[in-house]
């Protein structure tokens, strides 16, 4: 019943902002909504018995392999409660003054929290796939109504707009076509996950499957070279937009790598593993050298995305306990980070006026609580020891090493890069001498330190202590592994 | 009548195909060729008559009624169709004022 | 006999080709009427005598009156049809020889259509078809006077002349002039 | 007695505290509070670090405490613990002694600065991460202190961010740390995929097990860590950019404990380091270079602080050069006494600065050693150590080195002295310059205060009494720090002295005699003559490519720094934005411009429908006919 | 079969209504026999046997989709109270020739014998000829209606020889013998069968417009009056397709023909995705959506499974409401944008009507194939069926145009939720609010619940 609590709850909170339009109780209906998400969330680790759960089983569709299954891992779990943690942020980071219609934009963050935690609750391939496209169309109108446009040829706000859209669709129409593949070769014609990674397929249609199943989570994480939708979309969504896209939509990507790719197409795992990783390293290094000359903090940050997301993927292809479960944790403390960097580039934007980093400088003068948070945000960032990013790295810098020493070679020269991005930000926007030019520039008032402190301490303290979280995955994944190694 | 009956028995059935088929052609290609459409419209009914030709011939070779019964519906259909096409051949001479088939272009793209 | 039915094609054959290369379209329509009347004569030879008298009937005597009603009711009795250009006409031509070919070389492969066990001659006769034509296709004959009753409708409804004269301009303009290419008058 | 959990928790544990109650309250401050906060703190520290190290038992081999399981999945068992043992109970009290010193120098010295808590915050941090570092009882537990301590090094030497030159510098050596970071990660994950555990004591136990060609690896990749912490060649540059951090900064951080990390890294992983000669070859090797190299820039600098930078980079290279010779109780001994006289005459050159009103400029100084008197003895008795006179504390160490390098090769030997004699030389010019002849600048030079004065005179006695610590057989001593630390580090179990007391005299003698000639060189050019460096246009050929460090920051610019620049613009202007994008744009554009070609199909002229519906049907017809 | 008689009839009835004057009538009169005719077929729905002489049969698939179609055609209907609210002449006459068209598409889903099935196409498509040019003065209707005349004709010329050649191998029209013909056809080849089946197919293919046989339908669908192009759109799509099934479904289809029809199908959904793409004017851009869906469609009918009839069922149902929901939704904003019919008078509509704007949202995902709506599992479907006839190079070319497909649907979303300087002033009819709306919910219910229509 948490489970259903978890579909319904946003989504109702968001039919009531949708129907009665109340504009100015709307933050704080959707806070609410998220509140009470968050705590079922954390309602349901606590209740989590340590192995695979389904909750619900409903026939739909039978004929077709379509049933309502949800159900959780500690994976499953993990995602769960990201999902639920992220929107409380996300949502409050949303200003109630000067709001464009807001009972609109919460309403769309709640649909697409609702689809999220269908995504990261379904145990059907089919039902999975549903709530995967369905999170598209409530971002969709995010990015239409409040996208800006952005530089470059086809960058107006609309264009940018369709274009994520087909290149996200892309890759969910490929994955349907692998769903409609596989369900047919099923013998009973399940398309239960369960049903799906006990199917052998032969080896050479896994090694072709593996690509209509992997494009999907391609483009939505997204891995170079099928990223070049990413930089313009982040740039012109609205700050909650790319929030959604940055720190929750697309670990559904790494979720879908998981319950699809790696289970059901093992063969054509093994076969496409190094190219992969390596495309997702590449990704990684490409993201963050291109991060350094980029003159706006969004698009900054949307390359740093980028590059840490590849290094994500590499970490899951490792297909091992620490690449996995690195790449696991690490996709909660991206979403962290995630939420915080746009958080301030937000805050940042608000004050300076612009997110040009060249007309910037001298920030710290006038508002040095906002440059300590964006400096402890910025640990997060380059994964200093201590900071949750590290956790994960680290582990995922030992799976890729079990797998190749030159993998870790490659993932680790990240480190550098992002070093040199995050440092240069930092000193471009907040140190330098004091900027005459920043009028209403203040330091960070309440509603900052309300959502940033805790981020800020969610990642510190998950650095230090980084247990509960390892606990969790550590048995869904050695159980995962298990599983493989039984394919082969 | 009696010596009649014989044709379908002493001509083999290929040369009515044949023949039919090429009534056929003929009809199709005028259809290209032509921009009058009236003439189009004889063309089609000339592809009709072929058709009706074969299944006559069918009919005979297989020496049932069945086939001739069809090209009568088909006489019947042609009748209606011929009416109607002509009825909007008519209204659209009194629109367009033109038959000429290279007229009829305001709706493309 | 063979002869008969050779002179037969051949005439259905040319006076076809008049149809399509006559430039008046008024000998169109008579080489249209050789034509069918050669085809009638076809049926005659298949045996097939209620065919070949509704055929003139119907074909020669109203469809093809019809026509020539219609001609010199829009006033086309004349040979003033621009001819397509030349490249149009020979991949007409080209387009149809191909198609014969194509189909005349499958029948290459051979015909093996059994003919009836039983030869009967009076298949084409008038008793013999009505008596199929009220039995096994009573459906078929009823179902058809929905089409006539549409047919019908259809030409009245649309021949019919305006009631208020057409320079008054329609109802309606015409609004999604999104093309503004003019009609040549 | 000692409640061992508890004490070892303190000892970073009260560092960290202070760090965060300043930086908690760090507007109400007032005053002195956060600086006596903060010395406080590390204070109680050094004296909990002294009770330990007064009840640690070396025979009893490392003490490991586990607080928690840190990362704990799979396999991998990485706990938070930290380990006592002689080494890290000696670095404890480098850490903590010096530190506490230049906290309250730091008192005095940073009394105007308005951000004086963030300060004291960060230097406390700093002390906590350092202490990480050597009480880690794991890899990953130093590799957090490792970091830490770049962080905060970071942090102090953009500690002025105002001026763009200071945030570029922090960030250089930032960065810089990072490269050597990437080898150090990837020798610990090297190391756990092939032993199954990071533990020091494990790891030490089980190294026997790797092969040659695994351990070569591995300590190579440990020393890529090392060289960019402790700023060996190629990494060397950061640090004397490194002193636009306030001076006791420089003198904590960038001269006694967070620079020899790098040596500590080695001293403490000596058994891997033992098992590959190859490594300690290039240990060998980039130690001497470094040390030369630096040592000649060191000659032509005209910054009070950047000559001692280069006086660091170039003793760490000496360092270096020991651990090369498996002289890792020397190597071990030299960062002690290093700490004391470089904490000594950082301090002393930011006493200088301080009286000068902020002028670093040794051009612009003269004739200090009336004026600040307290400032110029100290400063005397740490260029004397420095330079190794005998019975200074330098003296000791660098021996130890010198004749180790002897017991190698006697040419071993002429380049360390070449090193030594060059520190000797830059040293005097350093002191000859700021001390004697007439004052040059405009400001009204003034003696410390006592707060800044007092950790002077304590660190004076240390350098001066610091070759006690280990002072060798030929003085009658049994070298003690050696026989402590056997028992933490392998290495040190292994080395032998092999050469006969005589030898060792000559060889002493000789070292002493040309170092006099140097002071005495130094002394006529400097105190004579005064001569004064042009500005580097003005040298000659070789001098003037010394005096500009060997063109290396240029070097690496060009190398470096304008390629990387370059990579990403092009990466961006032409791989993304000409490619990529352009491929993303294309592939719709396309199917859009198919579609308006498409379209041109649909021409409204009825006569070529036919047409395209005839040749379809021939197509299909073909197809049905002839496919198959 | 009472229920084919009732719809005769009703034809008939509605012309002497016409012919009385009783306008206001002609849409109660018709509803209500439409849902008698509903209320028949639902009664009739076990008897499946061939009648008159095995002319017709209504088995499970002819069932369905003639019921489908009565409903479509009472919510076209419905919409014609509005639609010809303000038209005086000829009314009735439009009414009463749906339902001739309808009677013509319900001999389609049910025939057994070959003469049924070219009756039931000129009975479908004769009404729908005349239908087209129903906008007298229209140049634009009067030149729909004649090429649709013209080379509907042409189409039926080809279906003619088929039928004749088919003939002349099985000596009858009758289905049940054309298929021993085509099972014997496994073991012993007859070209003019091939030939046969080839042009019949070909014949269905123009009604269904597959390309190259689609060229009609743009310019029809602009052309026509919106109220009939929706008739178009739907009914006369979903007949084309049960009637292609049936046909196939009994001939087995020669393997080369099946080779040509994929080639046909590949074709369609290119011509139809990728035109489409460059299209602003909404009834075209409808056009070659339904082009587009022709050629999932044909996937489906290639596939032969035996739930074929089931899928293509509910896609075409699906579909059509959608279809007609939009067009009723373009009719409105037409009329408020004076009789444009660019995409570009939807503009705004989100913000003047959120409802409308949101019933548009939901019929274009259908259409698009996007979760949650009936045609995102009729695409599912789809695939399955061509997965399982192991077609699975075009399916992998239907997805990648199916996402073609989703762009234009999405261009049309985003006009419809982009704000426009002066808000559209729409007026909407209860009648037609309640269509919509039915439109819309069924959407999605049916894409919920898609075993309803199973």
């Amino acid at each position: 019943m948490l489970l259903i609590a978890l579909l319904l709850v946003p989504f109702l909170a968001a039919a009531v902002l949708l129907v009665a339009r109340p504009d100015g109780a709307a933050r704080t209906i959707a806070l609410l909504s998220s509140f009470i998400t968050a705590a079922l969330a954390i309602l349901l680790w606590v209740r989590y018995p340590g192995n695979n759960v389904t909750l619900l089983d409903l026939a739909w569709m039978p004929s077709w392999g379509l049933r309502f299954t949800v159900g959780y891992d500690g994976t499953g779990l993990l995602f769960l409660l990201l999902t639920g943690l992220m929107f409380p942020f996300i949502i409050g980071a949303g200003r109630s003054e000067g709001a464009d219609r807001p009972a609109l934009v919460n309403a769309l963050l709640l649909f697409t929290q609702s689809a999220l935690f269908g995504v990261f609750m379904a145990q059907n391939a089919f039902l999975f796939y549903i709530f995967y496209e369905l999170s598209l169309v409530p971002l969709f109108f995010l990015l239409l109504f409040w996208g800006s446009a952005v530089p470059g040829r086809l960058g107006s706000a609309k264009a940018v707009t369709m274009r994520f859209f087909i290149y996200t669709l892309l890759g969910g129409l490929a994955l349907l076509f692998a769903i409609a593949y596989c369900v047919v070769q099923e013998p009973s014609h399940s398309a239960d996950f369960n049903a799906l990674h006990a199917l052998r397929l032969p080896g050479d249609v896994q090694i072709w499957l593996f690509w209509a199943l992997f494009l999907a989570f391609a483009v939505k994480l997204p891995i170079f070279p099928f990223h070049s939708w990413q930089p313009d979309t982040y740039t012109s969504a609205p700050l909650q937009g790319t929030m959604v896209l940055g720190g929750v939509l697309l670990k559904m990507g790494l979720f879908g790598i998981l319950r699809f790719v790696l289970p059901i197409v093992p063969e054509g795992v093994e076969f496409w593993r190094s190219t992969v990783i390596w495309m997702a390293l590449i990704g990684a290094l490409y993201a963050g050298i291109i991060a350094f000359r980029q003159r706006d903090l969004k698009r900054l940050v949307a390359y740093s995305s980028l590059s840490h997301v590849g290094l994500l993927c590499a970490g899951l292809f490792a297909q091992n306990t620490y690449g996995i479960s690195g790449s696991l944790y690490q996709a909660f403390a991206h979403a962290v980070l995630v939420v915080c960097m746009l958080y301030l580039v937000g805050a940042i934007q608000r004050r300076t006026g612009t997110t040009d980093l060249e007309a910037m400088g001298g920030l710290k003068h006038r508002a040095p609580r906002l440059a300590a948070l964006f400096f402890l945000v910025m640990l997060n960032a380059v994964a200093l020891p201590l900071t949750q990013s590290f956790v994960g790295e680290w582990l995922m810098f030992n799976g890729l090493w079990q797998r190749d020493g030159w993998m870790a070679f490659a993932a680790v020269t990240t480190i550098i890069l992002g070093a040199i991005y995050m440092l240069y930000a930092y000193q471009r926007v907040m140190l330098g001498p004091e900027n005459a030019k920043l009028p209403q520039a203040g330091d960070a008032d309440q509603h900052d330190h309300l959502v940033l402190v805790p981020l800020i301490a969610v990642s510190l303290v998950l650095g230090v202590f980084p247990a509960p979280v390892l606990n969790l995955l550590d048995g869904s994944v050695q159980q995962m592994l298990s599983t493989f190694t039984a394919l082969y | 009548m009696e010596g009649m009956m014989t044709a379908i028995r002493v001509i083999p059935l290929e040369h009515y195909i044949v023949l039919s088929f090429i009534l056929f052609s003929i009809g199709m290609a005028g259809a290209l060729f032509r921009r009058n459409t009236i003439i189009i419209l004889m063309c089609l009914e000339l592809m009709f008559n072929s058709v009706n030709l074969l299944l006559a011939a069918f009919s005979a070779h297989h020496s049932d009624p069945g086939g001739q019964v069809f090209v009568f519906f088909i006489m019947l259909v042609a009748a209606a169709e011929v009416t109607v096409g002509l009825a909007i051949l008519v209204m659209m001479k009194r629109n367009v004022d033109s038959v000429d088939i290279n007229q009829l272009n305001r709706l493309k793209w | 006999m063979q002869y008969l039915f050779y002179l037969f094609a051949a005439i259905s054959v040319l006076s076809a080709l008049l149809v399509v290369g006559a430039r008046n379209p008024v000998n169109s329509v008579i080489s249209l009427i050789v034509c069918f009347l050669s085809i009638a004569g076809h049926y005659i030879l298949l045996n097939a005598q209620f065919l070949a008298m509704v055929h003139i009937i119907v074909y020669t005597g109203a469809i093809m009156v019809l026509f020539l009603f219609v001609i010199m009711l829009l006033n086309l009795n004349k040979s003033t049809e621009p001819s397509k250009t030349l490249l149009t006409r020979i991949a007409a031509v080209t387009a149809g020889a191909l198609f014969l070919f194509t189909l005349l070389g499958a029948l290459r492969q051979g015909v093996h259509i059994a003919a009836a066990k039983e030869f009967d001659g009076n298949t084409g006769l008038v008793k013999s078809v009505g008596q199929s034509l009220f039995s096994d296709f009573l459906l078929p004959f009823e179902v058809s006077s929905v089409l006539f009753l549409s047919a019908m409708i259809g030409a009245v409804m649309l021949g019919r002349k305006d009631r208020s004269p057409r320079e008054d301009a329609p109802a309606r303009p015409e609004p999604s002039e999104r093309r503004t290419k003019k009609i040549p008058a | 007695m000692v409640n061992l959990p508890l004490h070892v928790a303190l000892v970073p544990g009260l560092p960290l505290l202070g760090a965060l109650v300043i930086a908690a309250l760090r507007g109400k401050l007032k005053g002195n509070a956060a600086g006596l906060l903060a010395t406080t703190m590390i204070g109680l520290s050094f004296v909990v670090s002294a009770i330990l190290f007064l009840h640690y038992d070396k025979t009893g081999g490392a003490n490991v405490v586990k607080f928690f399981d840190w990362i704990h999945i799979g396999g991998m068992d990485v706990p938070f613990a930290l380990q006592i043992d002689s080494l890290s109970l000696t670095m404890m009290l480098i850490v903590t002694g010096v530190g506490t010193l230049i906290h309250l120098y730091s008192i005095g010295y940073m009394h105007d600065d308005k951000r004086v808590s963030t300060f004291f915050a960060c230097l406390n941090l700093f002390t906590f991460a350092m202490l990480l570092l050597v009480m880690g009882a794991n890899f990953v537990i130093t590799f957090i202190g490792w970091e830490g301590v770049g962080l905060c090094s970071y942090l102090l030497i953009g500690f002025w961010y105002t001026k763009p030159a200071y945030n570029y510098a922090a960030r250089k050596a930032f960065v810089m740390n990072r490269i050597g970071d990437v080898g150090f990660v990837l020798a610990l994950a090297l190391l756990f995929s092939r032993l199954g555990t990071l533990n020091y004591i494990e790891v030490f136990d089980r190294a026997g097990t790797l092969s040659v060609e695994m351990v070569t690896v591995v300590t190579l990749l440990l020393f890529v860590g090392a060289i960019g912490k402790s700023a060996q060649l190629p990494l060397f540059t950061w640090l004397p950019d490194a002193m636009a951090g306030p001076t006791p900064v420089s003198a904590l951080i960038h001269a006694a404990t967070m620079v020899t990390a790098g040596i500590f890294l080695l001293v403490r992983s000596s058994a891997l380091f033992s098992l590959a000669p190859f490594t300690q070859d290039v240990v060998l090797w980039t130690g001497l270079i470094t040390a030369l190299l630096t040592a000649s820039i060191g000659v032509f600098q005209n910054d009070i602080k950047k000559v001692l930078a280069y006086s660091t980079v170039s003793q760490l290279g000496l360092m270096f050069v020991a651990l090369g010779l498996g002289a890792y109780s020397a190597a071990m001994f030299h960062v002690t006494t290093h700490a004391f006289f470089k904490a000594l005459l950082f301090l002393g050159a930011g006493s200088v600065i301080h009286a000068l009103g902020g002028e670093q400029d040794i051009r612009k100084m003269g004739g200090l050693k009336g004026v600040t008197k307290i400032t110029y003895v100290t400063f005397l008795i740490g260029t004397l150590a420095i330079a190794g006179i005998p019975g200074f504390s330098g003296f000791f160490s660098k021996d130890a080195i010198l004749m180790a390098a002897y017991q190698e090769h006697p040419m071993l030997y002429a380049a360390t002295m070449a090193v030594s004699l060059l520190t000797c030389f830059y040293m005097f010019r350093l002191l000859f310059l700021t001390f004697f002849g007439g004052y040059r600048g405009k400001a009204h030079p003034h003696e410390s205060p006592a707060v800044m004065t007092v950790p002077l005179m304590v660190l004076a006695v240390l350098s001066v009494a610091g070759g006690l610590l280990n002072l060798p057989h030929l003085f009658g001593g049994h070298e003690p720090m050696k026989h402590y630390l056997e028992t933490a580090a392998e290495g040190i179990t292994g080395e032998h002295n092999y050469l006969s007391a005589s030898t060792e005299w000559m060889l002493m003698g000789i070292t002493v005699g040309l170092i006099l000639l140097t002071i005495l060189l130094a002394y006529n050019r400097f105190v004579k003559k005064t001569t004064l460096d042009p500005e580097p246009e003005d040298l000659p050929m070789l001098s003037r490519l010394i005096a500009r460090k060997w063109m290396v920051d240029e070097l690496y610019a060009f190398l470096w720094e304008r390629p990387y620049g370059w990579l990403s613009t092009q990466f961006h202007g032409i791989l993304e934005r000409k490619v990529m994008v352009p491929v993303m744009l294309g592939a719709g554009r396309w199917t859009q411009k198919a579609g308006k070609a498409a379209r041109m199909l649909q021409n409204g002229n009825m006569s070529f429908y036919l047409f395209g519906m005839v040749v379809g049907i021939v197509v299909f017809l073909m197809i049905t006919l002839y496919a198959g | 079969m009472s229920a084919l008689i009732l719809t005769s009839v009703l034809g008939v009835l509605l012309l002497y209504l016409g012919l009385f004057g009783q306008k206001k009538l002609l849409v109660p009169v018709g509803v209500l026999g439409l849902l008698a005719a509903i209320g028949l077929f639902v009664m009739d729905r076990s008897i499946n046997v061939p009648m008159f002489a095995h002319m017709v049969s209504f088995d499970r698939a002819g069932w369905l989709f003639s019921c489908g179609m009565l409903v479509v055609t009472v919510l076209i209907f419905l919409f014609g109270a509005d639609y010809y609210a303000r038209q005086e002449e000829n009314v009735a006459e439009q009414y009463a020739l749906m339902i001739f068209s309808l009677t013509g598409a319900l001999l389609l889903t049910s025939y057994t014998n070959l003469l049924m099935l070219f009756l039931g196409i000129e009975i479908l498509s004769i009404p729908l000829y005349i239908m087209a040019g129903g906008k007298r003065d229209s140049m634009r209707s009067s030149e729909a209606s004649f090429k649709y005349f013209l080379l509907g004709s042409f189409a039926s010329a080809f279906l003619l020889m088929g039928i004749a050649l088919i003939y002349g191998v099985a000596a009858s029209f009758d289905l049940g013998v054309v298929k021993e013909v085509a099972l014997r056809q496994l073991v012993q080849p007859d070209i003019l069968f091939t030939l046969g089946c080839f042009f019949v197919a070909i014949g269905l293919s123009f009604k269904v417009a597959a390309a190259p046989f689609h060229f009609w339908s743009p310019d029809v669908y602009e052309g026509s009056p919106t109220l009939i192009t929706a008739f178009m759109s739907t009914v006369v799509k979903m007949a084309a397709f049960i009637g292609l099934y049936r046909f196939v479904g009994i001939t087995q289809m020669p393997p080369t023909l099946g080779k040509a029809l994929l080639v046909m199908t590949i074709f369609t959904l290119m011509i139809g995705n990728i035109v489409a793409l460059r299209q602003s004017h909404f009834k075209r851009l409808m056009a070659y959506s339904s082009i587009a869906h022709s050629g999932f469609l044909l996937m489906a009918v290639l596939s032969q499974a035996p739930n074929t009839a089931q899928v293509l069922f509910y896609y075409t149902f699906t579909y059509s409401l959608a279809t007609v929901g939009l067009f009723i939704l373009m009719t409105l904003a037409k009329r408020a944008a004076n009789g444009d019919e660019h995409i570009r008078i939807f503009r705004g509509l989100f913000r003047a009507k959120p409802w409308l704007g949101v019933v548009m949202l939901l019929l274009m995902l259908s259409l698009a194939g996007i979760p949650l709506t009936a045609g995102f599992v009729a695409k599912y479907q789809i695939f399955l069926l061509a997965i399982g006839a192991d077609l699975i190079k075009t399916t992998v070319f239907a997805v990648l145009m199916a996402l073609v497909g989703i762009y234009y649907y999405a261009v049309v979303i985003r006009e419809a939720f982009t704000p426009s300087e002066e808000a559209p002033a729409l007026v909407v009819s209860p009648v037609n609010l309640l269509l919509i709306s039915v439109c819309g919910i069924s959407v999605v219910l049916f894409g919920l619940l898609p075993g309803y229509l199973q």
